[in-house]
């Protein structure tokens, strides 16, 4: 029988209205799980093809260094190998993933030119006959570097002494002239003043790895008319595609993306990190190819989870009441934007949390570092705010001698609020969640907490 | 030895969908000859059961059975434009654009069905177990199929529908980070409660307890699998999960493989008790708002509270080490 | 590179292409990982699985075990009662029906527990190489012949102590594995067998918190002594799974409980 | 370099086929029998998406060179149903809403096909252990060990009323 959670109907019973429907909201089987417990669902690399050549990838050892040259005879020389590619052999070889949505500049190559700024890089493609060729080639590729100093810490990188590893000359993304996306909403500055306590904490993590169990890749087939048609665990099929054909520099109705059934995505699979190179080997061999990572790969080299480092200040009143937040936010985005410019964004229209706070200063930084470029991953931009932010909401309460969960209550944002950054809250339910939750651990609440509603305008009676 | 009981809170919003770029996807929906109504799509199922939802909406808005429903996804040469499966967005937009391109075919069906039954279309409402009757009259009906073949083959008519969502886009005010990129926000709150072993730091999660607020809940069962596979994904990544586990001081000894990268275990997964409230989205699929990926945030602090309630360490570095609570333990032994 | 796999029906075959260069393989856990996803020199590999050397016997208190016995068949042989926790300690089910006896004495800490049981069990090893068999004791560098058996004899009843701290309760490698073979009488203990896993590079033999415990009570105090005796004899390593400082700082905790069982 | 012939019995089918040195059981499986249940998740013996069962007993088959089970009995999750009758496990899986994205899945039925073919009447601990080498990273387990007590269950009403029809 599937494990069901109640549906508490007694909380916004006008809203919810008389649900009668024919399947929303019933347990409807799921479509997939007979050819998941058959083992029949197809999955992208679960098709043989009898000519199948293989990629894969000689890396960086090092962090930060400069290539002197690259020797690629004698893995041309292993027996089974077919290609190789370096650099030369993408047509575009800078790019960005969210140049789609117009955000730039293109800062990342698909095979490294001069330089490689992160441990992993990849640098030179080797195409076999044979996984064992391929990885045989790959090992067989010697470069020759010029190690540079490492910068491995997001604040360090942002000071004036660090060594500039981006090619834009900063180590951080540029938010329309400005080093973060900032908000500033009302004066923190006064809040601070006018607040009976002000406390501040800094909170960190660090990278956390999607670890879908089906590695990222795909396998990419030349087609009779010419078109390439890729097998692939994307995320996003058409964001695949469309950035795909920007790299190789072929028309998009060249190619066709077919997937939608992903072993476990969690943010891992929208960067487009395996189907460009595998369109050129299958262009230049006119086999098919499949590039699928590693466990390793997946693990060291495929983007993680930022990791953030967190500062909060608050200005807090006698009676619970936060008048003023000002955070400093730093995602470690490691050494290619990918998606982090647009996750710290998120993370500040996520500040500073679901709370109604009158005075609210943020800068979150979009760093660059020499480690491991960081991605999208499950709520990225949210997950590590949210762990610092109640965090610093259970130290405050705690100073205060207030219940956790009151001190939230009394500063839970409602219906009608202004949001840090200027949208107005709608549709809110902290209050309710906090409310059942209470109930549902046996932690009581006093009677003008449990009567208080998102719905009712802070201050007013409820 | 001694286990040291502690139990943390945390509550959280979390907003559906993430527009910096506008944030479409497109749904395309067709009847077959007898009656199946195929639903067009290139949008990606992660395994959060996006193709047995969006087969709820429209199965729900043309009112027929979901067994007459076929989804066809994730070839771009076939499917609409879908942006992707991510930031919470694939049930609201996704259903959102199949609700409307279902709803365009069904006004087709009703008017194909009202030239056969000789009434006015808007007489006729669908039964949902495959038949459109007059309303008030049920024994006056005809069933999909026979809809179907009529306008194949006598009405000459294409039973079909196109659905798109747009969340139009948003530029952020770069002076004050004014901005609107959210469709709608989902709460949570999560209580938990941990064990604490003083001698080794070793933190065990013995029992989360949830309670979601996620507009309409259009699958109960699913929404049950988001909420407890991302919890245990949030207590992994409270305790155990790094790909640096010495960041950010030395980039050596990341896990390679599932041995070294810390999950917990089947051993290691806490009971769990739900409750879920609904307050639908007025731009949501039925109200439904996105959770896909919230439901590993409210964990974390609600364990890192836990451990502090339980021992008296403030843990304010991910992942919660039984090193890191083993060293904030001697330091407040140090002290006393 | 794979370039060969053979699979030899007995010993002689199979020390006959050993000698000549190629590689034995057990279960393959260890070596089958690294020759799956990364470049290696041309390898031929000789599985022991058809050599015959995939039994257990038990004769009185003496116990011998073929090397290409798996974890799985240790487990489920009640005569090996006392193995049981150790093995089960050990990777999971679908590894352990693999992985073999002979394996595990190569596995590179921080795995190997069932090494560091072996150790306190005062196993001896046999191996064979083209000049004929030598017996070496468990926990010796083993040279690259092909281990053939392990032999002990069972240790009187209650006096095997075994506790292996890990990351999870099941499958994890070890964060301090300690493994003993304690006898007392009339109160004090009068021999003592410690070893360790998880604090270094290879299993550790504890001689000095052997030495630290026999001739006194089995008490807490007195593990807290040998305790602090041993950790001259650690040489733990930061490793994804627990750092150097961590593994030293809680082995006086894991040989108490497995000592005391507290 | 050699090839070789490997025969196995695969679900109680005779096959052969030609193995390459590096020619694991799973993709013997995979590319040269075409049964694409079982999973290349890590190659490292790590995930268990490639369980199946060599002569009964769990393994991950990415580990097992191919051809050093010449003659093995091997059973994978194609051969659990019979016709459409899916196995007790099979059907709680799918009943218990005991799978997500998939990719686990069927490695995580072997594994619990083979312990409660061992202990027909398991305690969730001993489930537990039983797949503790199999990595989810969607459900949190807790499902998949329901639906595997679930199917325990079946079996055990199944096999008394075998026993029931048998006394009649």
């Amino acid at each position: 029988m599937p494990r069901v959670n109640p549906i508490d109907s007694s909380f916004f019973k006008d809203e919810r209205g008389p649900g009668d429907f024919t399947v929303i909201g019933k347990t409807v089987p799921r479509s997939d799980a007979l050819g998941h417990v058959t083992g029949r669902t197809q999955f992208f690399e679960d098709r043989t093809f009898p000519d199948l050549a293989h990629l894969k990838i000689h890396r960086s050892p090092h962090h930060h260094a400069l290539i002197d040259s690259v020797d690629t005879s004698e893995a041309l020389r292993v027996p089974g190998v077919l290609r190789v590619l370096t650099h030369e052999d993408v047509p575009a070889n800078w790019y960005g993933v969210l140049r789609l949505i117009g955000i730039g500049p293109d800062d990342e190559v698909v095979l490294a030119e001069d330089r490689v700024i992160y441990r992993g890089e990849p640098i030179v493609a080797v195409v076999a006959d044979s996984e064992a060729a391929a990885l045989e080639g790959a090992s067989k590729v010697k470069v020759s570097y010029t190690v540079l100093p490492a910068v491995l810490d997001v604040e360090e990188a942002m000071s004036p002494d660090a060594p500039v590893i981006k090619k834009a000359g900063t180590n951080y993304f540029v938010y329309e002239g400005h080093h973060a996306r900032r908000i500033r909403f009302g004066d923190v500055e006064a809040g601070f003043a006018q607040a009976d306590h002000v406390f501040e904490w800094r909170y960190s993590s660090a990278p956390i790895e999607h670890a879908p169990t089906e590695t990222t890749g795909c396998i990419v087939e030349p087609k009779p008319d010419g078109r390439l048609l890729i097998h692939s665990n994307t995320q996003a099929a058409f964001f695949t595609l469309d950035n795909t054909a920007l790299i190789i520099n072929r028309a998009p109705t060249d190619l066709q993306v077919k997937g939608g059934t992903v072993g476990g995505g969690f943010g891992g699979k929208v960067d487009v990190m395996v189907e460009p190179l595998a369109c050129i080997a299958a262009t230049l061999t006119n086999r098919p190819v499949k590039f699928v990572y590693t466990r390793e790969e997946e693990m060291q080299v495929s983007s993680p989870r930022a990791a953030e480092r967190i500062y909060i200040k608050d200005g807090v009143m006698n009676d619970g009441r936060i008048v003023a937040r000002k955070i400093m936010l730093y995602v470690d985005a490691g050494a290619y934007a990918r998606h982090s410019p647009y996750g710290a964004t998120k993370a500040a229209a996520h500040l500073p949390g679901p709370y109604t706070i009158p005075n609210v200063y943020a800068d979150c930084h979009c760093v660059y570092t020499n480690r491991t470029p960081s991605s999208a991953m499950r709520g990225f931009g949210v997950t590590i705010a949210d762990f610092a932010i109640e965090s610093q909401m259970d130290r405050v309460a705690r100073a205060l001698g207030m219940d956790p969960l009151q001190f939230r209550l009394v500063n839970a944002y409602r219906d009608g609020d202004m949001k840090a950054h200027r949208k107005e809250a709608s549709g809110t339910a902290l209050i309710e969640v906090i409310q059942r939750a209470a109930a549902l651990v046996g932690h009581d609440l006093p009677a003008e907490y449990q009567a208080m509603s998102s719905s009712t305008p802070r201050g007013a009676i409820a | 030895m001694t286990l040291l009981h502690g139990r943390g809170f945390a509550s959280v919003n979390y907003p559906t969908g993430m527009n910096l770029g506008g944030d479409p996807s497109q749904a395309l929906v067709h009847a077959t000859t007898m009656g199946g109504f195929v639903v067009s799509l290139s949008s990606v199922d992660l395994g959060q059961g996006l193709k047995t939802v969006v087969a709820q909406c429209a199965a729900e808005t043309l009112g027929i059975p979901m067994e007459n429903v076929i989804v066809d996804t994730a070839d771009t040469d076939t499917g609409p434009h879908c942006m992707g499966t991510f930031a919470s967005r694939g049930t609201h937009r996704v259903g959102n654009a199949v609700i409307m391109a279902a709803r365009e075919a069904r006004e087709v069906m009703l008017q194909v069905a009202a030239d056969e039954l000789e009434v006015d279309a808007g007489d006729l409402e669908t039964d949902g177990t495959g038949y459109v009757a007059v309303k008030g009259a049920a024994a006056k009906r005809i069933h999909i199929s026979d809809i179907a073949l009529a306008a194949h083959f006598k009405q000459g008519k294409t039973i079909s529908g196109r659905g798109i969502f747009l969340k139009e886009r948003s530029y952020p005010v770069p002076e004050t980070g004014e901005m609107d990129p959210d469709s709608c926000q989902a709460h949570a709150c999560t209580v938990a409660e941990v064990e604490v072993d003083d001698e080794t730091g070793v933190v065990t999660v013995l029992r989360l307890y949830n309670t979601y607020e996620i507009g309409r809940a259009l699958n109960p069962a699913m929404v049950a699998q988001q909420v407890e596979g991302g919890a245990w994904m949030g207590v992994s990544h409270a305790i155990f999960e790094s790909t640096e586990p010495y960041y950010p001081a030395s980039r050596e000894h990341g896990p390679v493989d599932f041995s070294e990268y810390l999950m917990p275990g089947p051993g290691e997964s806490p009971e769990q008790t739900s409750v879920i409230l609904e307050r639908p989205a007025s731009n949501g699929p039925f109200g439904a708002k996105g959770i896909g990926e919230m439901t590993a945030n409210a964990p974390i602090p609600a364990i890192a509270n836990a451990i502090f309630d339980a021992c008296g360490v403030r843990l304010a570095t991910m992942p919660f080490t039984p090193e890191s609570v083993l060293r904030g333990l001697d330091a407040l032994r140090d002290a006393a | 590179m794979l370039t060969e796999v053979h699979v030899p029906d007995d010993v002689d075959a199979a020390v006959r292409l050993v000698s000549s260069g190629a590689r034995a393989l057990g279960g393959g856990t260890s070596l089958m990982p690294w020759l799956n996803d990364y470049a290696s020199p041309p390898t031929e590999l000789v599985s022991l699985r058809r050599a015959g050397l995939a039994r257990i016997d038990v004769a009185g208190e003496a116990v011998t075990i073929g090397a290409a016995t798996t974890l799985a068949q240790v487990e489920q042989d009640e005569r090996l009662e006392i193995l049981n926790p150790v093995v089960r300690s050990i990777a999971s089910v679908p590894v352990r029906n693999l992985a073999t006896v002979g394996g595990n004495l190569f596995a590179r800490q921080p795995h190997g527990d069932l090494a560091v049981a072996l150790v306190a069990l005062d196993a001896r090893v046999t191996l064979v190489g083209a000049d004929g068999s030598r017996e070496l004791p468990a926990g010796d560098d083993l040279p690259p012949f092909i281990v053939t058996r392990v032999a002990f004899a069972l240790p009187a009843a209650g006096t095997f102590r075994y506790v292996k701290a890990a990351r999870r309760r099941w499958n994890s490698a070890s964060i301090v594995t300690v493994a003993a073979v304690v006898t007392e009488s009339d109160g004090v203990v009068t021999a003592a067998r410690v070893a360790l896993g998880g604090v270094g590079p290879r299993v550790v033999r504890a001689h000095a918190v052997e030495a630290a415990l026999v001739g006194g009570p089995l008490t807490e105090q007195a593990i807290g002594v040998a305790a602090e005796a041993g950790r001259s004899e650690l040489a733990p390593a930061d490793d994804a799974y627990a750092s150097a400082w961590y593994r030293a700082r809680v082995f006086p905790v894991h040989l108490r409980r497995a000592l005391l069982g507290r | 370099m050699s090839v070789k012939i490997v025969n196995l019995k695969v679900n109680g089918v005779d096959k052969a086929f030609m193995a390459r040195p590096e020619t694991t059981l799973l993709l013997a499986l995979r590319e040269q029998l075409g049964l694409m249940g079982a999973k290349r998740g890590c190659a490292q013996g790590a995930c268990g998406s490639c369980t199946v069962l060599l002569d009964g007993a769990p393994v991950v088959s990415c580990l097992v060179p191919a051809a050093t089970v010449d003659g093995g009995d091997v059973a994978t999750v194609e051969g659990l149903a019979d016709g459409r009758r899916l196995s007790d496990v099979q059907q709680a899986f799918i009943d218990g809403f005991a799978t997500q994205c998939g990719f686990c899945t069927p490695g995580m039925i072997m594994s619990a096909e083979a312990l409660l073919a061992r202990n027909p009447d398991p305690t969730a601990d001993e489930v537990n252990e039983a797949i503790s080498g199999n990595v989810c990273r969607c459900t949190g387990y807790a499902p998949i060990v329901s639906a595997i007590l679930d199917a325990a269950q079946r079996r055990r009403e199944r096999a008394e009323g075998a026993d029931q029809e048998a006394t009649l």
